[in-house]
This record gives structure tokens, sequence and C-alpha cells, in this order.
């Protein structure tokens, strides 16, 4: 049967044949580098591309269908030409941030990859603080997006760095509470536990209603954190054109928005991980045919299905909603999502504690 | 009730949005309501009503003949400067003088399809065609001459 | 609802220099310009007048004079009233009505950058339409002539 | 001349929305000063589009002079040309046929409709909702469908002439008007679903852009603006024209003054308009389509003022005639350059959000409003 650590694990044989454990080391790390940095770019195409169809879809259009088959290669065309598009610096801009800014996004983008657990046994990195790690580098991101608006020397990029600071740094909160939930029902911070902590069904299933929703928060929240509508202050496109990257072109404004698509499947996968089983294929009590076929089923499908499920479900949000005003989006968050995911978490507390999840 | 009342407006809140959401997922869901038109794939199929003002052309039978008489009724009516008519004098053949038309020159740049000049027109001898796709890469191209080379007036048109 | 004799009789008897003009649709009474800002405030606010409407505001070039036209009209009674005042060409100044009605604010700054009149009082007299720095004539007089004119070419 | 770049004494931030802005759809020029979110000033600058149609108006026929109108408000062009041709009735007595009338306010009404559709799309895109926008077009591309096929163009139309219109309705059109009722109809209910319902569509537009009817008035604001603030003041109802008189409709009137009032009115007068489409177009009235009329149209010394009702509000002409054959004054009071004065007043105190949702339901027309 296929699967992805049988891979690695032949490569890891073969190369340990050959080389000193050194050498060994240095050149899987290289090689993971360049899957990452493969996998990204190739996230990036085929998110742009869903994104484009299912708004198309939504809005009664066709959407792209001339490049390529079925228009496939359309993202792959937008890419080659901000490629070779200049790369413009404004004149007041303070040119180290500025050029840093887009490298910066990119990179927490990258860092955040790390502990995921893509399929079974298939993690570049088992680290057991793993939640932990993810909600540390992931509030990173605002860094990048708050030295753009700096450096760009421009009002739109400043007031949008501003409205996104706010903007992250309280939703920051709630969703680390939606996490909280869930580290607090299986006990562990290493996102294999939490994967095999599902094994006989995911939380979202036998954790009752406040996983249910801690679940519906922690998708708000991560919205939010991704600056994407309806909580896309930061760049509001009719009020503030294009926010913090508004003086960028080219390739810099490319990382931007590759980082944006990245850090969406990012915040997916790790939704799919803590609610929805990660690479835990589903399954039913003892219905036990059902569960074989479900098994039959690779682990990687599964756990991508799951995060191109979610994906699906803030873009729909997206494409349904006016965005919000600033004072309403901090509202929602101090006033509604922060109290309920207290109060959440003490519920989840005491399930734990009775042991009443199933 | 304060609590009551914060939980129902939560609740109202969450299903306005589903709502929503319910008709965008039916239209993502139902390909069927799509109207693009793929216009460049469609050119054969596409069908512009009779009326549409594309830009001004003078029919010309088979024996290259039109029916302007020359009479600057047009060129009066145009807002724009758009017509002009350039006249001449033709001799028939029972020898006297006949104003006839030399050149009527055209400038689809300046039309704004007001349609004034065909309702002016007191001989039909301009109509508006339905052809829309007047970009050319020489702005000269844009003016032309109505009349073909060689053209007379049709008999009887006076 | 006014008719127009008690209108043009109320006016004249307000304004002593005021003319009624004869064959218009509506009541147009001609009045000096100094008389003008007493005349607004008694229109706007005098019971059975109520004209808290001017819905338009404009201004005519004759060449030797220029005429200013409010068009007012009361929400309430529906009447319709035309004052007009002749300013000279060379010194046009008439008192602002936009303390008045708040519409004057822009339609004046309009009239003013179009048509060179000066409101005295106006709060805010700066250029609205043409761009900043326009120094030239005032577009929409007569003498006035655009260097570009497509339809002349 | 005006403080443009930079900030102010006391730490305000000036910012140029426009001329080139996504939300100001066109080339207008608002110099906003804010304080943090917050508005402290509006000040617009216009007259990037402006062309001095007034000015060009000057030498033109009275026939010829019709069609540029099309260009100021280009969402409502027949209610424009109807405007201009009402005042070379008035002026030159004309009487027009009765058929003419129906297809006048026909077409009038069939205008109205597709321009609140598009004020709907525009609206919802500038909140932030880009998926209204192109539901809005479907319905409204059935609309310049029809225009099309009767007209000949689907936008600037010069269907109006002075005396009736230009040409007899298509066979097709009544049918096709009926069709386009069901079809908005049963599409209706999508709006409120979409936007009207959503919880985030009423926070943002409820309590946001307040505007009293004493300064609707004062301010000159007419149309939906004026009337979300509960001034009646609809021209077809004050001062009827054409069928208006004959054709029962109700001025929709809302009195919450804010974002949301006006809204609710544009929503609804669509509805409204749909109601007068279903009483006329079964009643069209058999016989010519154009009054006759002189080849070379001379208008008596005078001045000739009319009143008509656009999508955006009260459009008026008044033409000063010398009694030749061009206007030797002419002056449009587009309802959209009063409607702009207000919302300086409507705007301070609230946050760049709201900004946009302002200009968004005073339905800002930029060739309107700089003529």
């Amino acid at each position: 049967m296929f699967s992805l650590s049988g891979i690695t694990t032949a490569l890891h044989d073969w190369l340990s044949g050959r080389f000193s454990e050194a050498w060994v080391m240095l050149i899987e790390m290289l090689l993971a580098g360049i899957a990452v940095i493969s996998f990204f770019a190739i996230l990036g195409l085929v998110l742009v591309l869903m994104e484009r169809k299912v708004s198309a879809w939504m809005q009664i259009r066709l959407g792209p269908n001339r490049v390529g088959p079925k228009g496939m290669l359309q993202s792959f065309a937008d890419t080659l030409k901000l490629l070779v598009k200049e790369g413009m610096t404004p004149n007041g801009a303070d040119k180290l941030l500025f050029n840093m800014a887009p490298v910066m996004a990119m990179v927490i983008a990258m860092l955040l990859m790390a502990p995921i657990a893509f399929a079974k046994d298939f993690q570049l990195w088992d680290i057991n603080i793993g939640v932990l790690y993810i909600s540390a580098v992931s509030s990173l991101s605002v860094i990048s997006i708050l030295m753009a608006g700096w450096a760009s020397n421009n009002k739109y990029s400043l007031l949008g760095a501003m409205r996104s600071g706010a903007q992250i740094v309280s939703y920051e909160l709630s969703a680390g509470l939606a996490i909280l939930t869930i580290v607090v029902l299986s006990g562990s911070l290493n996102m294999n536990d939490i994967v095999m902590a599902q094994e006989n069904g995911w939380w979202i299933f036998k954790g009752h209603i406040p996983v249910i929703i801690a679940f519906v928060i922690f998708i708000i929240a991560v919205t939010a954190e991704t600056n994407r509508a309806p909580f896309d202050l930061a760049e509001a496109e009719s009020e503030l054109t294009a926010g913090f990257h508004t003086e960028y072109s080219g390739m810099k404004f490319a990382l931007f928005f590759l980082a944006e698509y990245v850090n969406v499947f990012i915040v997916c996968a790790i939704g799919a991980t803590l609610f929805l089983g990660g690479w835990m294929p589903f399954h039913i009590g003892n219905w036990d045919g059902f569960n074989r076929v479900m098994d039959f089923i690779p682990s990687s499908i599964w756990f991508l299905g799951k995060t191109f499920l979610l994906i699906f479900l803030i873009m729909w949000f997206r494409w349904s909603f006016p965005r919000l005003r600033i004072d309403q989006l901090l509202n929602l968050e101090w006033k509604y999502l922060l109290p309920i995911s207290m109060v959440n978490i003490l519920l989840v507390a005491a399930i734990a504690i009775l042991g009443w999840h199933f | 009730m304060f609590l009551a009342r914060y939980i129902k407006s939560i609740f109202q809140a969450v299903r306005s949005l589903w709502i929503g959401m319910r008709r965008t997922g039916y239209y993502f869901s139902h390909h069927k309501e799509i109207i693009t038109q793929q216009y460049p794939d469609n050119r054969e199929t596409l069908q512009l009503p009779e009326r549409f003002k594309g830009e001004v052309v003078m029919p010309h039978n088979e024996q290259n003949e039109h029916r302007c008489t020359g009479c600057t009724a047009c060129e009066l009516a145009c807002p724009n400067g758009t017509i002009k008519v350039i006249t001449k004098f033709d001799i028939t053949p029972e020898g006297k003088k006949k104003k006839a038309i030399d050149k009527l020159v055209y400038h689809l740049e300046l039309c704004t399809m007001c349609n004034l000049c065909v309702v002016a027109c007191p001989s039909d001898a301009i109509v508006m065609a339905q052809t829309f796709e007047h970009s050319v890469f020489d702005r000269n191209q844009l003016t032309k001459i109505l009349n073909n080379p060689g053209s007379k007036i049709m008999e009887g048109v006076e | 609802m006014m008719d127009r004799e008690h209108m043009i009789s109320c006016i004249t008897e307000w304004v002593p220099g005021a003319k009624a003009e004869e064959g218009t649709e509506w009541t147009t009474l001609s009045i000096p310009g100094e008389s003008w800002p007493e005349l607004a405030q008694r229109l706007r606010d005098e019971a059975d007048w109520q004209m808290d409407f001017l819905f338009c505001l404009t201004c005519i070039d004759w060449k030797t004079h220029l005429t200013m036209v409010y068009h007012l009209t009361s929400t309430r009674h529906r009447h319709i009233l035309v004052i007009k005042a002749d300013l000279p060409a060379d010194d046009a100044v008439i008192h602002t009505a936009s303390h008045l009605w708040k519409t004057a604010i822009f339609h004046e700054r309009e009239v003013f950058e179009m048509f060179g009149v000066r409101f005295s009082k106006h709060p805010d007299l700066r250029l609205l339409i043409l761009p900043d720095g326009w120094e030239g004539r005032n577009p929409m007089k007569k003498d006035f002539e655009d260097p570009v004119n497509m339809i002349r070419m | 001349m005006h403080e443009v770049l930079g900030t102010t004494t006391d730490g305000d931030l000036v910012i140029n929305v426009g001329p080139q802005h996504p939300a100001t759809h066109g080339v207008l020029h608002l110099v906003i000063t804010l304080h943090g979110e917050t508005i402290r000033k509006v000040d617009p600058h216009l007259g990037y589009i402006h062309r001095s149609i007034e000015k060009m108006c000057e030498s033109l026929t009275y026939r010829q002079f019709i069609y540029v109108t099309s260009r100021m408000d280009y969402l409502s062009a027949h209610i424009n040309n109807h405007a201009c041709a009402l005042c070379v009735e008035k002026g030159l007595q004309v009487e027009v046929p009765a058929r003419a009338q129906y297809i006048r306010v026909l077409m009038d009404e069939l205008t109205r409709i597709a321009s609140h559709e598009l004020w709907w799309g525009a609206m919802a895109m500038d909140l932030g909702a880009f998926t209204p926008f192109f539901h809005a077009f479907r319905e409204r591309e059935n609309i310049n469908d029809i225009m099309e096929e009767t007209c000949g163009a689907r936008l600037t139309m010069n269907y109006m002439v002075p005396g009736g219109v230009m040409a007899d309705i298509h066979p097709n059109f009544q049918k096709r008007v009926k069709s386009f009722i069901q079809l908005f109809r049963s599409k209706f209910d999508e709006y409120n679903e979409m936007v009207t319902g959503n919880i985030i569509f009423q926070n943002r537009m409820k309590g946001v852009g307040y505007l009293s009817a004493e300064d609707a008035i004062s301010y000159g604001c007419t149309g939906p603006t004026a009337r979300g603030s509960g001034v009646s003041c609809d021209v077809r109802k004050i001062m009827p024209y054409e069928l208006y008189n004959q054709v029962q409709f109700d001025e929709i009137l809302e009195t919450g003054g804010d974002s949301f009032a006006r809204y609710m009115v544009r929503l609804r007068e669509m509805n409204e308009s749909i109601n007068i489409i279903e009483q006329v177009i079964d009643n069209i009235p058999e016989g010519d389509y154009q009054a006759k009329t002189k080849a070379v149209l001379k208008l008596p010394k005078g001045e000739f003022y009319t009143r008509v009702e656009t999508a955006r509000g009260e459009l008026g002409v008044y033409i000063v005639s010398e009694g030749g054959t061009t206007p030797y004054r002419i002056k449009f009071r587009s309802p959209g350059f009063s409607n702009l004065s207000a919302l300086d007043h409507m705007a301070r105190g609230s946050k760049i959000g709201d900004l946009v949702a302002m200009m968004g339901t005073l339905d800002l027309v930029i060739p309107d409003i700089d003529r």
C-alpha cells in the first residue's frame, strides 16, 4: 500500500548505507528544505486557482478557463508574470525593512510547517510542544505585516498595518483558547499524540458541544488571523486600496500573496489535526467492514481532504460576507468570542477531569 | 434577561450568516446558473438586435449605387462634426449639372452613435450597422469614406 | 400654497425695488442684489412661506451684467418662487445664501469659479471644480473660448 | 492652496481618497482628515471628469444637446434625456402623443431599476462582499438587452427626442419586459438573503451616516438620500410629469436617516418601479410615437425649467433661451452634486469604513456630480 512513511524510511536506509551519520542528517535536511519550498510553490498555485474557481462559481461566472486544460495553468502564468515584473521600492521607503518584510512573512509561514503531521509517521519535526510552537510562531506573522506597513512610507499601508496589529493580537487569544480545549482533552502538546488520541473518534464528534463551539471559534479566529474576508481589514480593498501591501509589486507582492495562502493552508491543517483527527481515517464505532474500507484510503489523502474542506469553508466565508468595521471586529473578539471561549474551556476542563468524553 | 438576549442575538447572527452562505453555496453547486458568455468563441452565434447602433454605413446595391443626394442634412444634424459631405457636380446625360457627393467622410473616432444623422437623412441613404469591433492600431483607419469608389446615386432618388 | 399675486405683492412690499416678470411658469421676481440677505431670511423663516429648499442656484452671463437665479420651494407648502438678482459684470458681489441653505455652499463655490461672482460671508469660498491654481478667465462666461475645442477643429 | 499631503499640526493624518481609489467609483477626490481611524473632515475636490456639458450645450441645437446629457448620469441616461426633452417640449408647447408618454415612463422605470441594481451590487462591493455585484448584474443585463433591442444601445441610448421617442418599441418589447418582471420577482429574495438580512451588513449600515430631515432639506438632498431621512421629495408625486399622475404608486419613505434607511428606500423603490411597469406595460395605446415637430427647433425667448426624478434624485434642467436654435444658457441641477455636499456633515466622527458605506448609499455617480 502506498504510504509516505515507507518512502521516507527507504530513503533514510539508503542514505545511511552510504554516508556517515552527520552527512545523512545534512542531506535529509536539504531534501526536506527543497521539499517544503516546492510544496509551498505548488500549494500556492493550487490554492490561488481554487480560490478563483470557488469565487467564480459562487458569482455565477466561469472563472479561469483559458490557460492550459480547464484553466489549470492560470496561476502558473500569473506567477510567471509576477516573476518577470520589476520589483519596485518606493523612494521614501525604509529599504531594508521594506524588502525584508515579504521574506519574513514567507519564512514564518514555512516555520509553521515543521510540526504538522501530514500523514502517518510523516512529519518534519516531531516536537513535543508542537501546539505551543505553532501558536508562538504564528503570532510572529503580525511583525512582517507591521514591517511592511511601516516601511512603505504610505499612509494607507500604515493604517492597514495598525489595523492588522490590533486584529491579530486580539484574535490570537481566542484561537489559543480554542486550541487549549483540545490540549486539555488529549493531555498533550504533541501533534502526533493529539492525532493518536483521536484514533477511536475525532474530537469534534466525541467532545460534545464545547468542542464544536471551540471549533467554530477557532475557524472564526484563524480567518481573522490570516487576514481574510470578512476580517480583511488590513488590506480592505474599498477602504485602504490594498492596505499593507499597497506599495508592493512583482515578486515581493507575490511572496505576500503566497504567504497568505500558505497561512490559510497551515491554520486549516492545524484545525484538521486538532478537531478532525488529522490523518486519522473516519471510523464509526464497531462497523468493522466500513472502518477497514476507510483505512484503505491513504492517510495523506485523509489529511489533505480535511484540510481542503476547511480551506473551502474559509473561502466560502470570504465570498459570502461583507467586511466588518474595525470597532465591530474588536467587539466581536472581546465581547463575544473571548467570554464564550473562556466559559467553554472551563466546561471542557470539567469534561476532561470527569472523563465524560467518549 | 441579559443572558437570554445575548444568546438570542448570537443565534440570530449565525442564522443570518448561514442564510447568505446557503445562497452562495447554491450557486457554487449549480453550474447551470452561470451566465458568462465566452465572447470571442461565440462570435459565430452572436446575434445583435437589428436596431443596434454600431457604426454609420451607406448601403449600396449590386450596381454600386447608393441613395445619397449630398444634401448635408446629416452633417448639420451631427453634434460632433463626425460627418463631412464633400460634394461635386455631375453632368447628367441631358447635359445639366447635378449636385452629387464626391466623398462622405465619416469620423468613427468622433461618433457617439446618437442616431441623429440617420433620423435626419431624407432619402434613407445611411443606416446604422451592427458591427461593434471597432478597435484598430492606427487611428487614421477610423476615418472612413462611406460611399464606394465609383458609386453613383440610385435612379429616382431626389 | 400661495397664489402668484399674493407672492408678488408680499415681496414688493418687503423689497421696494422688486419687479415681477411676466409670462413665466413660476412666480419670478427680480430684486436688487443688496436686499437679497434680508429677503432670503424672511422667505425661509416666515410661517406662511417656509422656503426651506433651495433646489437650484445658478448664474447667467448676459455679457453686460450677470444674473443670479435662485429657485426656491417649500417642502411644506410646495410653492415655488424664483428670485433673480442682477449684478455688475466687472465687480459681482452678493451676500451668500449658505447660512440659510447649506446646499448653497457647493453651488456658490461652483458659481464663484465658473462666473467669478464673489459671495460675501461665504464660509469656504475656494475652487471646487477647477484645478488648484487656476488662473484665467471664468470658464462659463460668454467671452471664454476654450483653446482646445474638438468640435470647432 | 490646500493642504493635501502630510499631517496637520495636531497630529491628524490627511489622506487623499481618490481620484483613483476603489471605493470612489470613478474619479472623485476626497481629502479626508483622520484622527486615528476617526474622520475629522471630508473635503471633496471635484472636476476630474468635468466636461463642462453646460457650456457644450450652448453650441448645440435643441435636437443635438439631448444626447450629451446621457453622459452626465450615465446610469439613468434615459431619465436625463427625458428631462431635456420635456424642457424643450415645454418651450415649444408640443403635446406628446399618449403612446410616447407610456413608452417614456416604461423606459424611465426600467432605467431606474437598472441603476438601483448596479448601485446595490457596487455598494455591497464597497462593504467587501464581492458576490452580490455579479448577481445584480445578471438582472441588469436583462434590462440592458431590452434597451438594446428597442433603443439600439445599452447605456447611452439617446432614445428621447423632443416630441416623443426616436423609434417605436420593438415588437418583442412587451414580452421581454414581462419575462424580466418574472425573473426579477424570482430573484429579489436573494438580495435580502445575501445582503439585507446579513448581520455584518446590518451592523455596518445601521446608525451610520445619520442625516436628519432638516439637514437633508438644507443640503438640498433629493431622491432616495432625502427619502431615507423621511423627506417627501419625489418629483413624480409632487410635480407629476407624463403619466405619473395616472399610475398608482407609493412614494417610498423611511425615517431612519441612516445608511440602512437609504438602502431600504432604494431596495423598495425597485419593487415600486416594477409595480409601475406592470400597470403600464399592457396598456400602451396605439398611435404615434412622436409628435410632428419642425426640422429646426426654435424655443421662444424665455426661461424653462423642468424637474424630473432620476434614480439619484431630482434633476433640474434650466434652459434660458434667446429665441435662437441653441440655448443661451443651460443649467443642469444634478442630484449627485447636492447629495455629495452632505457627505462632510454625515461623515464627521465616523470611521473610514463608514465613509465607504456612506458613499455607497449616497449612490454617487461622478460624471453626474462634475457634469
